[in-house]
Order: C-alpha cells, then sequence, then structure tokens
C-alpha cells in the first residue's frame, strides 16, 4: 500500500520522466554508436557538465525564489574578465587562491548590484536582469575594451587543465580526463542541497517563492534574503566563469554570453516552476543532463552538422513534451477542476 | 482587573495610500481576554488596521502599545516576537510547501535559527494541529488542500505560539457552521487563559455570538465603541453603513410550472452521485452543504466545466450535452465562481471590461471591429443597476473593495441575459449593505422570471432568500426544505448529520 | 566621383582631393584579436596620415548589425568606408547606399562582392585553404583520415577555405581521406565547443587523423582534446591562429603549424587604398599600399575590383616569437 | 469609451490617452530629452534627413519582432523563435522567388515572384506560430522552453534550406518595391512597420480579440469561466507572432537583399529589451502598443546617437541600453510608489 502511494508520487513527478527520457535517449545513442556507455564518454559528459551545472545551480535558486535571472553569463564575463586582466597585467604567478578570491569578490559585487535592485524594486526580475546583463556587457566591452587574453595565469591554467582521474579506451588508447572541476560542482551542489533543504535561508527562498507577502508577514526578511540570494547567485556565475576560463585556458570575453536561456530552459525542463516556489536541485541537475548529452550527441549519433540545430529542436520539444503530458496527465487523476 | 503593562492599543492611527485616508485617526483598545470585534464595511479599512499592527504597513502616525512597550511602527518580526499572531483574510500560507512547513516555519523564522531541523519541525506542527484537534496530511502541499483546510492550517499555525493577540480578519467566510463551532470552542479556551481576541466578520449572527465588545469604523474613521448589549442588529448596520435594512424573507412571485433545467441521477466518480433536481424559473433555489459535500463539483457540471459520468442535464425538457463553459453560456446558463479572485475577475483590467467580456462577440460590427461607444454603454448601465461604486467602468477592477468586486462578477454574468444564474457562495466576504443589495438584485431577478440557484453555506442567507433548500451531504441530496418550516438550528443539523467528518482528502 | 554628391547636411570642408578625409573601417566584430589587432594598423594610418581615420564595429560577429553600422556610417557623410563583411549578401544594398551616397567603398575578404570600388584580398580563399592542407599533410606523413571545422557553417570564408584544403587533398594527397560520415563539424567560434566537437570526432572515429580549422578558435580547442586524449603526434589539427594565442600549443608540439596573415597590414592597406582613390590615383596592377605584404598589388584573373596580394604567414614552434602580436 | 471615429478630434484623444500611462509618458520623456541632446550635440547630424532615413530602415526589422513578442507577452507567455522563424520564412520565400524568377527572367516574373513570396512567408510564419501556439496550449509545455526549442527547430530548417549558405540574388523587383522610397524620403520598410503597428493598434483596441487576450493574459481561470477559447486565442497569438516575425524576415530580406540561417542572432534579446522597456509586464496581462512603438525609437535614436561618436565604442551601446532599462525602470518607481527612498533607507540600515 505504502509503496503504492510511493510510486503514484513518484510518477507525478517531473525529475522521473526526465530520468526517463535521459534513459530512452541513452540508450538510443548506445544503440547507434555502442559508444554512449564507455567510461570516456561518461567522464566528457561529467566534464561538460561543470560549467552549465554550476550555472543551473544559481539559476534554480532564483527560479525557486520567484525570479528568472538573465545576467548571469555577462556578471560571470565580467568578473572573470576583470580578474583575468588584473592578474596577467600584474603578472600574478602565485596560487588560484588569488583569482578565486577576486572572481568571488568582484562576482559578489556585481550579484549585489542586480541584489540591490530586485530586492528593492517590485518588478519582474526579469526586466531587471534584461538591464544590468546589459550593463555588464557594456562595462566590460566598452568601459574596460575587452579583448582576448590568450594567456591566463599559471594557477588558473594548472586547475583547468588538473584531473581526478583518467579513463582509458581499452581498444583506442584514447584518454578521458575528469577534471578536478567536477568535484567543484558536486561540491556546489551538495552545499546547494543543503542550503536550499536544512537553512531557513533556503526555505525562506521557497516562502518567497510561493507567495511573498505571506514570507513578509511571516516574518521573514525578504529584502536581506533576495538581496543575498543574488550575491550567491552571483558568486556561482563568477566562479562557473572562473572554472569554463581555467579549463579553456583562454579568456575569451563572449564565450559565455547567450548561454542563459539554455541554462534557464535546463532548469525549467527539471521541474522548476518559471513562476517560483517550486523545483528540485535533482530536477534541475537531471535537466542540465538532459541538455548536455543532447548537445554532445551530435556526432556519436552521426547527425550531420547542417541539420544539428534541428534535432535539437526536436529533442527539446520532445523532452519537454513528454513530460508536459505526463505531468497534466497525472494531475488530471488529482482532480484539478479547472484548467 | 486590567493590568496596563497587559494592555494592547492602537492610538491615533493614520494611514494614507495614495490619495486615500484608509485610516484616519483611529485608536483601539483591547484587553487580555476579550474577544473585540472590529466591523465596518468593505474598504472601511479593517484590514489596514489590522496590517498596521502587525508590522506590514507602518502608520503615518499615531502609535502602537504592546503591553508596556510603545511602538511608532512594527515589523512582522516584532509583532510575531510580541505575541500579535494574524490570521489573515487570504491565509497567508505557503501554496507551495507542505503543510508542515507551513505550520512550522513561522517558529524557525522567529526564533532567529539558521538551520532547520526538520526532526523539530516535524514535532512542532504536530503539536499545533493537536491544539485544535484536527488531523491533516503533514506532507500534502497546501495548494492541494480546500480552502478551509488552508483555512485550519493558518488558524493552527497562529495558536501554535503563546500569542497576547490573535487577530482573526475574516476567518470564517470558508468554514462551515460545525467549523466555526470548532474555531469558536477554540476561542473560549484562549481568552480562559487570558488571550485577547480581534474578530473580523461579516456575518453578524457570529458577530454576536462571540464578541464582548465592538468597534465600528466608516471610511477609516472610528464611529463608536461599545458593549454587545448596547447594540441590536439594526443599530450595528446603521452605525456601519449609515444606512438601515429590513430583510424580509423572500416570497417568489410566479414560478413557472415547466422546469427550466432539470437534473437526472447526475454523478461524477469521487465527487457526487445521483443528484436529481428541478429548477423553475422565477424561483430561488438553494443548496446548502458543507465544504467537500460536492456542492461546487456540482454547480460546475451544470456549467459544463466538469463532465458528468452518469445521468443526464435536460433543458426544457430536452437532454443537452454541456461539453465546456461555451456550451453553457449558449445554453444560457451563468455561473458566478466561488473565489472572485482567482477565478472570477482580471484584476488589473477595467470593470467595464470584466463585465462585458463573456458577451463581447455581440459588440462586434460586421467588419470585426468592436463598438466602443456600445461597449461603453453596457458597462455604465450595470455599473449603475448594480450601483458598483467607482468613479469610472474604465477603473480597474483592483481599485474596487470586495463587495463592489463581486457586484461585477454578478454584473458580467446578468450582462450575458442568462435563464439560469448559479452563484457559488455569492457573498462571501461581502459587508451587510452590499450583501443586502446583492440580495434585492436577486430578488428582483427572480421575480423577472430568472431561475436561480444560491449555493452557499450562510444558513441565513439561503433561509432568507430561497423558495427551496437542497441540502447536501457526502455527494447527494439528502433533503428538500422549505424556509418557512424549517430553522437555522434544523438546518444545519440536516448538513452535518452523523458524519464523521473527513477533513482530509 | 568621391564627395561629389552631397547628401544633405555634409560639411562643405570636405571635399575631394583636400587631403583630410575621414575614413572608417569596418571589422567584422572587434573582441576578436583579429580584429584588434587590425585596429593598431588602421590607428598607424590615422597617426602617419594625421587624417580621421577609425575603425567602427559591431560588438558580434552579426551582418545584420554590421549592416547598422555602416548605415549609420553613411548617415555621418564619410567620405570612404572600408569594410570586412561578415557577409558580402548581406550588406550590398547597404554599401550600394553609400556608393550613391558618393562614399568611397573598398573591401577586404569580400572577393564577392558586387557593390564595391576595389576588394583587397591577402590571398586567394581556394589557396589559402589548400595551404591550409599542405600544412596538415606534412603533419600528417601525408596520410590518413581527417575532416573539416568550420566556425559557424553560414560562415562562406571558412567554408572556402575547407573546400579548399579538401580539394587539395583531393589532388595532391592520395593517401588521406575525409571523413565522409561528418565531413564538416562546426565549432560556433567557441572554443569549448571546438573541443567538444573533438572529443566525439575522437571517439567516434578512433582512427581520425587530423582536423582542418578555419576560425581562430578551431586548432586551439582541438588542441586541447588531442592533449587530454593523449594523442599528442598521433592527431593534428592546423588553422588560422595569431600567434600569440597559439604559442604554447605550437611549442608544446600539438599543432605543428597555423597560418595567418597579419590583419593590421589589411587595416593599413584598405585605409590607404581609400585615400588613393578619394585622392584621384589610378587603382593598377603593382599599386603600392605602403605596407609590407601589400607593396605589389595584382589584379585577380579575370576580375578589375579584386586586389590580391602576396600571401600569408606560416606559423610554427621556431617563428612564433618573432611576430610581436 | 466614447472615443469616436472623426479624425479630427481622435488624434488629440488617443495622444491624451497614451500620456495618461505613466510610463509612457515617461519613456515619451525620455525620447524627447534624448531628441533635445541629439540636436543640441549633433546638430549637423540631426538635421540631416539621410540620419533619420538610415534609422527608419533600420528599426522595422527588430521593431516587428518585438510587436510579435509582445503579444505573447501580453498573454503571459514569451516567443524566442522570432529570430528563427523570420530566417527560416525569408530563405523559403527566397528560394520560392528564385523558382518562380530566376535571374534574367522579366519583370511580370519578378513581381509575380515577390506576391508569391510575400504569402508564402506570411503563411509559414502563421504556420511556425501556430506550432508555438499549439505546443504551449495543448501540451501545456511553458512558453519558454517551446520558443527556445522552435527557434533550433526553425533555425535548423532555415540551415538545411540554404545549406547554410546566404540565399541571394532576388529578382530586382523585389528589391525596387521593398526598398522604394514613397513620395522619396519615407522607406517602404517604415511603411509596412507602420502598417503592423497599426494592425496590433486595431487588435489590441478595436477587437474582440484584442480584449480577450489581456483578460486570458490577466487571469487564464476567470478567462475560461466567462467562455473564452482558451486554446484558440492562444494559438491565435502565437500564429500573430509569427505573422510579424515573418514580415520581419522579409524585411530583413530587403534590406540585405539575401536571406540566411544566422541573420539577427542578437535580436531576440533585443526584442525582449524593447518589450520590457516598453512597459509589457512578462506575467501578462498589461502593456501599451505605445510603449513598445517609443521603446523601439528610444533604442534606436540612442543607438544611431551613439554612432555619431566615433570615440565612443560600439560596445557601450549594451551599457548605455541596460542603463536606460534600469533608470525607467527606478524612476517609474521613485515617483509611482516612493519606494526609492524606501530603498535608500533600506541600504542605510543594511550597512
Ligand atoms: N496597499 C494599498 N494601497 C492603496 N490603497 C489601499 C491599500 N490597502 C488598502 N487600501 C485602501 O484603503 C482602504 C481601506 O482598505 P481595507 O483593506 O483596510 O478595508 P477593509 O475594511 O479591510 O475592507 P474589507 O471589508 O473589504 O476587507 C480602501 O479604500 C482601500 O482601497
Ligand atoms: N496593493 C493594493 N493597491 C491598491 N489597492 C489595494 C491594495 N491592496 C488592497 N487594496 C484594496 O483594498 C480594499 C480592501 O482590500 P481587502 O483585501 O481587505 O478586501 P477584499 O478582500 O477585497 O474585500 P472583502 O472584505 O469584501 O473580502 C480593496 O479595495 C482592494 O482593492
Ligand atoms: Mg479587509
Ligand atoms: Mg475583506
Amino acid at each position: 500500500m505504502n509503496v503504492r502511494v510511493a510510486a503514484r508520487k513518484v510518477v507525478r513527478q517531473n525529475e522521473f520522466y526526465i530520468l526517463l527520457v535521459i534513459v530512452a535517449l541513452s540508450m538510443a545513442i548506445q544503440m547507434r554508436s555502442g559508444l554512449f556507455f564507455t567510461a570516456n564518454n561518461l567522464v566528457d559528459l561529467a566534464g561538460a557538465m561543470v560549467v552549465p551545472g554550476i550555472f543551473a545551480v544559481g539559476t534554480f535558486m532564483v527560479l525557486v525564489s520567484g525570479g528568472i535571472d538573465v545576467s548571469f553569463p555577462a556578471l560571470a564575463s565580467l568578473a572573470v574578465y576583470a580578474t583575468t586582466r588584473i592578474l596577467v597585467d600584474a603578472g600574478w604567478q602565485g596560487g588560484l587562491w588569488l583569482p578565486l578570491l577576486l572572481v568571488v569578490g568582484i562576482a559578489a559585487v556585481l550579484g549585489a548590484f542586480n541584489g540591490l535592485f530586485t530586492a528593492s524594486i517590485a518588478i519582474p526580475v526579469l526586466i531587471i536582469t534584461l538591464g544590468t546583463a546589459n550593463v555588464f556587457t557594456g562595462f566590460m566591452q566598452g568601459a574596460l575594451s575587452s579583448v582576448q587574453i590568450p594567456n591566463i595565469p599559471q594557477a588558473m591554467a594548472e586547475f583547468g587543465r588538473a584531473s581526478l582521474f583518467v579513463t582509458e579506451n581499452p581498444q583506442t588508447g584514447h584518454l578521458a580526463r575528469l577534471p578536478v572541476a567536477f568535484l567543484l560542482l558536486v561540491l556546489i551542489v551538495a552545499l546547494a542541497f543543503v542550503v536550499m533543504r536544512f537553512t531557513t535561508f533556503g526555505r525562506s527562498i521557497y516562502a518567497i517563492g510561493g507567495d511573498e507577502s505571506s514570507a513578509a508577514r511571516a516574518g521573514v526578511n525578504v529584502r536581506r534574503t533576495k538581496f543575498l540570494l543574488y550575491v550567491i547567485a552571483g558568486v556561482l556565475a563568477g566562479i562557473a566563469g572562473l572554472v569554463r576560463t581555467s579549463m579553456m585556458g583562454q579568456m575569451h570575453p563572449t564565450n559565455l554570453l547567450g548561454m542563459e536561456l539554455m541554462v534557464i530552459a535546463a532548469v525549467v525542463l527539471g521541474g522548476a516552476a518559471i513562476t517560483g516556489g517550486r523545483g528540485t536541485l535533482t530536477g534541475a541537475m537531471l535537466g542540465t543532463l538532459l541538455i548536455v548529452i543532447v548537445q554532445n550527441s551530435m556526432i556519436l549519433l552521426g547527425i550531420p552538422t547542417i541539420w544539428q540545430s534541428i534535432a535539437l529542436g526536436v529533442l527539446i520539444l520532445v523532452g519537454t513534451g513528454i513530460s508536459a503530458v505526463q505531468i497534466t496527465r497525472s494531475r488530471r487523476g488529482q482532480g484539478a477542476l479547472l484548467s | 482587573m486590567l493590568t496596563v503593562d497587559n494592555i494592547i492599543a492602537l492610538r491615533n492611527i493614520r494611514k494614507a495610500f495614495s490619495g486615500v485616508q484608509a485610516l484616519d485617526d483611529i485608536t483601539l483598545e483591547i484587553a487580555p481576554g476579550e474577544v473585540h470585534c472590529l466591523a465596518g464595511e468593505n474598504g472601511s479599512g479593517k484590514s489596514t488596521l489590522i496590517k498596521v499592527l502587525s508590522g506590514v504597513h507602518a502608520p503615518d502616525s499615531g502609535e502602537i502599545v504592546l503591553g508596556d512597550h510603545s511602538f511608532r511602527s512594527l515589523t512582522p518580526g516584532e509583532a510575531i516576537s510580541q505575541g500579535v499572531q494574524v490570521i489573515y483574510q487570504d491565509f497567508s500560507v505557503f501554496p507551495n510547501l507542505t503543510v508542515l512547513e507551513n505550520l512550522a516555519f513561522t517558529s524557525e523564522i522567529s526564533e532567529r535559527r539558521k538551520f532547520i531541523s526538520w526532526r523539530r519541525m516535524r514535532r512542532i506542527a504536530e503539536e499545533a494541529l493537536k491544539k485544535i484537534g484536527v488531523d491533516i496530511d503533514l506532507s500534502a502541499r497546501v495548494d492541494s488542500l480546500s480552502v478551509a483546510q488552508k483555512q485550519l492550517v493558518a488558524i493552527a499555525r497562529a495558536l501554535m505560539n503563546d500569542a497576547r493577540l490573535l487577530v482573526l480578519d475574516e476567518p470564517t467566510t470558508a468554514l462551515t457552521k460545525r467549523e466555526v463551532d470548532r474555531l469558536f470552542g477554540i476561542i473560549g479556551e484562549l481568552t480562559s487563559r487570558g488571550v485577547a481576541i480581534l474578530f473580523v466578520s461579516h456575518k453578524l449572527d457570529e458577530v454576536f455570538e462571540i464578541s464582548q465588545r465592538f468597534t465600528i469604523i466608516r471610511n477609516g474613521k472610528h464611529v463608536i465603541t461599545c458593549l454587545p448589549e448596547e447594540l441590536d442588529r439594526k443599530s450595528f448596520s446603521s452605525y456601519m453603513t449609515g444606512r438601515e435594512f429590513d430583510q424580509t424573507p423572500f416570497e417568489p412571485a410566479d414560478v413557472a410550472d415547466a422546469p427550466v433545467l432539470e437534473l437526472e441521477g447526475l454523478g461524477i466518480a469521487g465527487a457526487f452521485e445521483d443528484v436529481s433536481l428541478s429548477l423553475h424559473p422565477g424561483e430561488i433555489l438553494g443548496i446548502t452543504g458543507l465544504l467537500g459535500s460536492g456542492r461546487t463539483e456540482l454547480a460546475l457540471s451544470m456549467f459544463g466545466v466538469l463532465r458528468h459520468d452518469t445521468g443526464r442535464i435536460l433543458l426544457d425538457g430536452r437532454p443537452v450535452a454541456l461539453r465546456s463553459v461555451r456550451d453553457a453560456i449558449a445554453h444560457d446558463i451563468a455561473y458566478v465562481p466561488e473565489d472572485r479572485l482567482t477565478e472570477g475577475l482580471a484584476l488589473e483590467r477595467s470593470i467595464g471590461k470584466n463585465i462585458t467580456i463573456p458577451v463581447i462577440d455581440r459588440f462586434v460590427s460586421r467588419l470585426g471591429l468592436l463598438s466602443g461607444k456600445r461597449l461603453g454603454a453596457e458597462a455604465e448601465r450595470w455599473v449603475d443597476r448594480l450601483r458598483i461604486a467607482t468613479p469610472s467602468p474604465d477603473n480597474a477592477v483592483s481599485t474596487l473593495s470586495g463587495g463592489n468586486q463581486q457586484r461585477v462578477v454578478l454584473a458580467k454574468w446578468l450582462a450575458t441575459d442568462p435563464r439560469i444564474l448559479i452563484l457559488n457562495g455569492p457573498t462571501v466576504g461581502v459587508d451587510i449593505g452590499s450583501k443586502h443589495d446583492i440580495h434585492q438584485v436577486l430578488r428582483g431577478l427572480a421575480a423577472d422570471g430568472l431561475a436561480v440557484v444560491i449555493i452557499s453555506d450562510d444558513i441565513p442567507e439561503v433561509l432568507e432568500n430561497c423558495s427551496r433548500v437542497l441540502v447536501m451531504r457526502a455527494g447527494r441530496i439528502t433533503h428538500h426544505v422549505e424556509p418557512r418550516e424549517t430553522s437555522e438550528q434544523e438546518l444545519s443539523e440536516y448538513m452535518s448529520e452523523d458524519i464523521v467528518e473527513e477533513v482530509s482528502r | 566621383t568621391p564627395g561629389g554628391q552631397s547628401n544633405g547636411g555634409g560639411d562643405e570642408e570636405r571635399e575631394a582631393g583636400d587631403g583630410d578625409y575621414t575614413i572608417a573601417i569596418v571589422p567584422k566584430d572587434s573582441t576578436n584579436p583579429w580584429f584588434v589587432r587590425m585596429e593598431e594598423g588602421v590607428e598607424r594610418y590615422a597617426d602617419e596620415s594625421g587624417m580621421d581615420v577609425f575603425q567602427r564595429g559591431p560588438s558580434d560577429t552579426d551582418a545584420t548589425m554590421q549592416a547598422q553600422v555602416i548605415q549609420d556610417l553613411i548617415a555621418q557623410d564619410v567620405d570612404a568606408i572600408g569594410v570586412v563583411p561578415v557577409d558580402p549578401a548581406a550588406i550590398e544594398n547597404v554599401l550600394k547606399q553609400a556608393l550613391d551616397a558618393g562614399i568611397v567603398v573598398v573591401t577586404h575578404e569580400g572577393a564577392s562582392q558586387q557593390n564595391t570600388m576595389y576588394d583587397i584580398e591577402a590571398f586567394n580563399n581556394d589557396e589559402y585553404g589548400a595551404f591550409i592542407m599542405d600544412n596538415l599533410a606534412a603533419a600528417m606523413g601525408e596520410e590518413g583520415l581527417y575532416t573539416t571545422m568550420v566556425g559557424h557553417v553560414t560562415n562562406a570564408s571558412h567554408n572556402e577555405w575547407a573546400d579548399g584544403a579538401v580539394a587539395r587533398q583531393e589532388e595532391a594527397y592520395p593517401d588521406m581521406q575525409l571523413l565522409e560520415e561528418t565531413p564538416r563539424v562546426e565549432s560556433q567560434d567557441d572554443g569549448e565547443v571546438a573541443y567538444q566537437m573533438a572529443n566525439q570526432l575522437l571517439k567516434a572515429h578512433p582512427d581520425l587523423k587530423g582536423v582542418v580549422g578555419t576560425s581562430s578558435f578551431d586548432a586551439p580547442g582541438v588542441a586541447r582534446a588531442i592533449e587530454e586524449n593523449g594523442l599528442i603526434g598521433e592527431v593534428f589539427a592546423s588553422g588560422t591562429g595569431m600567434p600569440a594565442d597559439n604559442k604554447e600549443i605550437l611549442e608544446k608540439g600539438i599543432v605543428k603549424s597555423l597560418t595567418l596573415w597579419d590583419p593590421a597590414g589589411a587595416g593599413y592597406a584598405l585605409a590607404s587604398l581609400a585615400t588613393k582613390i578619394l585622392d584621384g590615383e589610378e587603382v593598377a596592377d603593382g599599386i603600392d599600399l605602403g605596407v609590407e605584404g601589400y607593396e605589389d598589388m595584382q589584379f585577380a584573373e579575370g576580375s578589375d575590383t579584386v586586389l590580391e596580394g602576396n600571401g600569408w604567414i606560416e606559423i610554427n614552434a621556431d617563428n612564433v616569437e618573432d611576430f610581436g602580436f | 469609451m466614447t472615443t469616436t471615429m472623426i479624425p479630427t478630434s481622435h488624434t488629440p484623444r488617443v495622444l491624451k490617452g497614451v500620456l495618461r500611462d505613466a510610463h509612457v509618458a515617461r519613456l515619451a520623456a525620455v525620447l524627447l530629452l534624448l531628441l533635445v541632446f541629439f540636436a543640441v550635440v549633433k546638430w549637423q547630424n540631426f538635421s540631416s534627413i539621410v540620419t533619420w532615413q538610415a534609422m527608419a530602415v533600420q528599426f522595422p526589422e527588430f521593431g516587428l519582432l518585438a510587436l510579435g513578442v509582445m503579444l505573447t507577452m501580453v498573454l503571459g507567455g514569451i516567443d524566442l523563435s522570432v529570430v528563427g522563424t523570420a530566417n527560416m520564412t525569408a530563405i523559403a520565400s527566397a528560394m520560392l522567388m528564385l523558382q518562380i524568377a530566376p535571374a534574367g527572367s522579366g519583370s511580370s516574373a519578378g513581381f509575380l515572384a515577390l506576391g508569391a513570396a510575400v504569402a508564402f512567408s506570411l503563411v509559414l510564419g502563421a504556420v511556425a506560430g501556430a506550432l508555438n501556439g499549439f505546443l504551449v496550449a495543448k501540451v501545456r509545455i511553458p512558453a519558454i522552453l517551446v520558443t527556445l526549442g522552435t527557434f533550433e527547430l526553425f533555425t535548423g530548417i532555415g540551415l538545411v534550406l540554404s545549406d547554410g549558405k546566404p540565399i541571394s540574388g532576388m529578382p530586382p523587383e523585389y528589391a525596387y518595391v521593398m526598398g522604394s522610397r514613397i513620395a522619396g524620403y519615407v522607406p517602404m520598410v517604415l511603411v509596412i512597420f507602420v502598417i503592423g503597428a497599426v494592425l496590433i493598434w486595431f487588435l489590441m483596441n478595436r477587437t474582440a480579440f484584442g480584449t480577450k487576450l489581456y483578460m486570458l493574459g490577466s487571469n487564464e481561470t476567470a478567462a475560461t469561466l466567462s467562455g473564452l477559447k482558451r486554446t484558440s486565442l492562444i494559438v491565435r497569438t502565437y500564429m500573430l507572432s509569427g505573422l510579424f516575425a515573418a514580415s520581419a524576415g522579409l524585411v530583413m530580406l530587403a534590406n540585405y537583399n539575401s536571406a540566411k540561417a544566422d541573420y539577427g542572432t542578437t535580436y531576440t534579446l533585443l526584442a525582449i529589451l524593447i518589450v520590457v522597456l516598453g512597459g509589457i509586464n512578462p506575467n501578462g496581462g498589461t502593456g501599451r502598443l505605445a510603449g513598445i512603438v517609443l521603446a523601439v525609437i528610444v533604442l534606436q535614436v540612442l543607438s544611431s546617437l551613439l554612432n555619431t561618436f566615433p570615440d565612443v565604442s560600439n560596445f557601450y551601446r549594451p551599457l548605455i541600453w541596460g542603463g536606460v532599462l534600469l533608470l525607467v525602470i527606478v524612476v517609474n518607481q521613485w515617483d509611482g510608489r516612493g519606494n526609492l527612498s524606501r530603498m535608500l533607507r533600506w541600504r542605510g540600515r543594511a550597512s
């Protein structure tokens, strides 16, 4: 009986369907190429997850609070560009602590800029961050006249190259390495999980996303919570940017721009409500994983380059469609009268 | 007997919102252990006063005294820690969180904890529910609960801490008699412990049953503070509204013999079953029952929102299939929904647009263009006819008070020129003045030959305005009652007869 | 006739032949180090000539934005515009408007451009592609499986270079084969995508031995995949790249050689050619634009608008330090 | 609601109605200030007709896209696929034109091709929009996901059709008509934008559709209970968005005399920026056309003004756009609710 209840609960959840879609897609790729379930491929996917994954954590937290932040790629680019520029110009030879500190510091300030607006002005966050995103990009490209920085500080480059372990394909001898940065993703996801589940701050974010005025009436300091949230989201974005730059071994100021929609889509795909208050970190990660798999399997699937956009589009629509239809169907059984 | 450091007082409070003086020099004192009733028409400033007391709004001037502390203004956190607990009209629950969290979250916040212990929260939540003696699944998400259950959650949450003052803003609008009785029991217990209660309600019976002192306000100004003995219903209403009413039972003028609507053995699995009734032009049929008795589902199936599994619906003796709201409208059926805010109105749109939306296609010329002039005239007509208090029908509905918003919903459906009008809780949260007006409108409509169905658990409302009353219980119609041959007491017993109340689904 | 037609509100001092012109150079996009380098040439010309010569490009590699920049320049009544088209077809209209307004129009990397007075090519695209192929073939030992990578499948010159490379292989390197399943991949002008694409390619086709890169993001991204897969010396990449950006991969031997031409020279040459036209000088075979590689320009075969310079540069581990950019 | 159709009394009343909306009035003030600044600082450019013609050719592209996005946002949705739709339809109709009138065919074939292309492109745009609408309304996928997916899909179809290359060599008649200047001054593409805007004005203010749209965006449950056809309204709205995207595609085809799968990639965010700057609430139910039109013009004037300063790099453009957006937000808040003072007070407390 209890098992059935639990099973019904699982079946009502979005995560379940995303997982099904992921499994089905993996099977399809495996059957088509025989390469999906190889150690190298899985490690490559894990590596490719790092940056979008960290972005997704921040995006998820903001979505839960009822906002949509489109400024994080611009924020990350600016923070990392400024950091790299400063350190390269100063000829920094020391450890990773300083780049990390600088990025976190700058990103926190930029996040606070977002936070100041969102916490004090009752206007959809999408609008505000659309403004700040442009300001960040414009500041980076205009005031800092950003250009590509080919040689990043030694410590960053080393961090980008460092690997946890290396897998080898016995037939081809090809290697794949899991970057240390993957640990960072795991750490951040774990931290975010604890924050969202076991801290008053995290639960306040859910409360605000559910009903902001109720949260205020319950004694939540809504402004401080939101402010802090955007600082954290900024820091997470900055870290993701640092990871990307370190892994590429180069700072390209505009590389990250335009990623926001895909990341938001991934998190929404994972079941986070665009209206706030609802969603799980598991779902957000699964959604991101699905998108990463799709983007990283085109050649394995043998899809010609020119058809890849179509394939990506169809996969997004089918993936979201399946879970949307299932969710509607299972909710209908629950007796929602309207809609 | 009143110790000074226990008194709760608001002194000379003023509060204005861009242009509206919502509170104009209001003073209010509440003694420990007292049930104090705050009465006033819609928009008179009751909720605003409460929000000042609970720290949601900072007053423009005045003083808030809690025991031996005096405050210029409060924050919600301060208010809670000073023992002020509020159950808001909209309950202020978190729809996206579980019952458990809704109950325990506030205490986590007020204790300024950084980390949350789910075990501790569960304990707190269980205790809170035990205190008011209800049983709701703690892991259920609040948006899956019924309105009454949501309210119970809000009440349990407010009562959980050692409140010094419990404020209830229209707490009984969504409760049935039985639940109200239980609430009053809880209130009695609290007052005996010295907790002060500030109570806002538009239901006069309740107000007189429970209150020990009254404060009446009008247009943000203090009118009178007095004891219940000094008031009767009539003077109470006139203090509130500055008008006089007298309510006489409804006598249907001439009811047609041929029914316009018949239900035969209608049923929806899990909601209601075997419902048969007939409705005649010129009558007002009451359907009453507890929440969860299937009354709303019945109404929705008559309006084409829900599809019935068994039985059939006949209009003018001919079976019809109501597959959608549009079908129902095409058959001249109108439905005033239960919750005007989420189901009835588009708040930021204009009054005129809200009224004319179901019939907007009638104002389209052959070229496909809307006739603004005719639309405006139609809106004006309804604003006048239902006496909706607004300077212009072009104003947003959100600028109206609850009673007037309800009139907009009514106007919207009358504008469709229906033959059958179904109203679900037509006067929930509406003040006596507006309520009276709405009832007069309904009676007039019936007299003009409209067939009206009022679904309500407001027993006096049903008894005074309906020509026949059906009692629903657990999805079945159990009694047919003639209002003149019954009493409120009897009706209430029919509604709750041997029901082991199922609060959680 | 430059400057001959007044376009309303234009200032009268700037008549043809007065030797003081306003010349705008419009690159594809300006964060790209390529065009940052080009701007150096433009600025050098401005310094040397003392005229108002500046570079002004869109903030993204976007044909529509580039067209708007040109449109605004026309409205400002500059004397000459030198463009590096993102997409020649997309700016035909707006360049026609410029010509109609009496503005001198010259282009670079736009051999197919109709509405231009002259187009300067550092080289012929097919030959450049062939040259990239020669470099790759040398690295691969002239045998094995290879594929091509472009910034975007919509990028015309990248595709022309890639086509040129394939043509060269077919003609000169019979032991090399183009990967048939995936003959062309896209790096989306992003080093990370280039890396991920290369990873996938190597997984799906373990016998792949070389990648012809075209955009400046391709070779470094592929190089990272080669290094991480432990395939240095077994798989090779080639392509276009700036010396400073690629020093490391060249020195590590992941990429044997890269090819480029100096964008600063192109920027200088564009401004210089525009001045000559404005001054009314005759443009003929052998014209000297005053900068290395463009001293002896020749008309391309069968064309009287496309001027070709002499060549490109190959960079490798030995000479990468010598360029100073 | 007593507006008459007599033009003389009509214009001032419309203007009054428009300015009654505080947000729109502030945008108008911003535009006015901007124009004054432009005139003072760069009189030479300001007074030249060429400047204005250049602007008038530029903004219809993204202006038309913004009009479509606006409709979907009034509904509480969003359309991220507009650029994909524009490119796909432009490529398809360009190919159709080349079929009907290959290079060297006569002018009658050219005009036939023109007509066929316009019709085909609009139909295709509407079909693309209908797909979006269907997925949003019936399958109930969030609009942001639907349109992100269809953006990729439509772009992909464009790529496959064109093989990634520009489709060019349009019959000269296309450029002749679409590139023409009416009365020698007014560019055809501006006329198209104006027609589009007027059409939307009519839809929103003079038809039942517009009223229903606002109602549905404002409260879906209430609208459904009022008997509005939810699915049909949503599908029709996205169809309109597709239609406007297709017309933007035709304008781009005219401006660049070619169609390509990756034209205007920066327009998606720009269109959203415009809509949001224009005062549309992304949660649906509110917003005015006048706001959008003003926002389009403000951004265009800003951007053209910026281009007259050779020393100010184009990269400041997003900084300035973003700054204007934030400024408008703050000012709206400031005189709307007095929240600015609260924000300052709060900031004091936090430090
Ligand atoms: N936040 C606000 N902004 C502007 N005006 C407000 C606000 N809150 C209340 N008002 C105005 O203040 C007046 C008093 O409203 P209040 O909510 O206190 O009335 P009420 O007595 O609770 O009415 P009801 O019986 O309908 O609940 C009304 O005129 C209302 O329009
Ligand atoms: N933020 C606000 N801005 C403007 N008016 C407001 C605001 N909040 C509340 N009001 C107005 O306050 C008045 C009363 O609000 P309140 O919510 O107490 O009453 P209600 O629930 O609408 O009425 P009822 O007591 O009949 O249920 C309404 O006129 C409402 O429009
Ligand atoms: Mg109230
Ligand atoms: Mg009320």
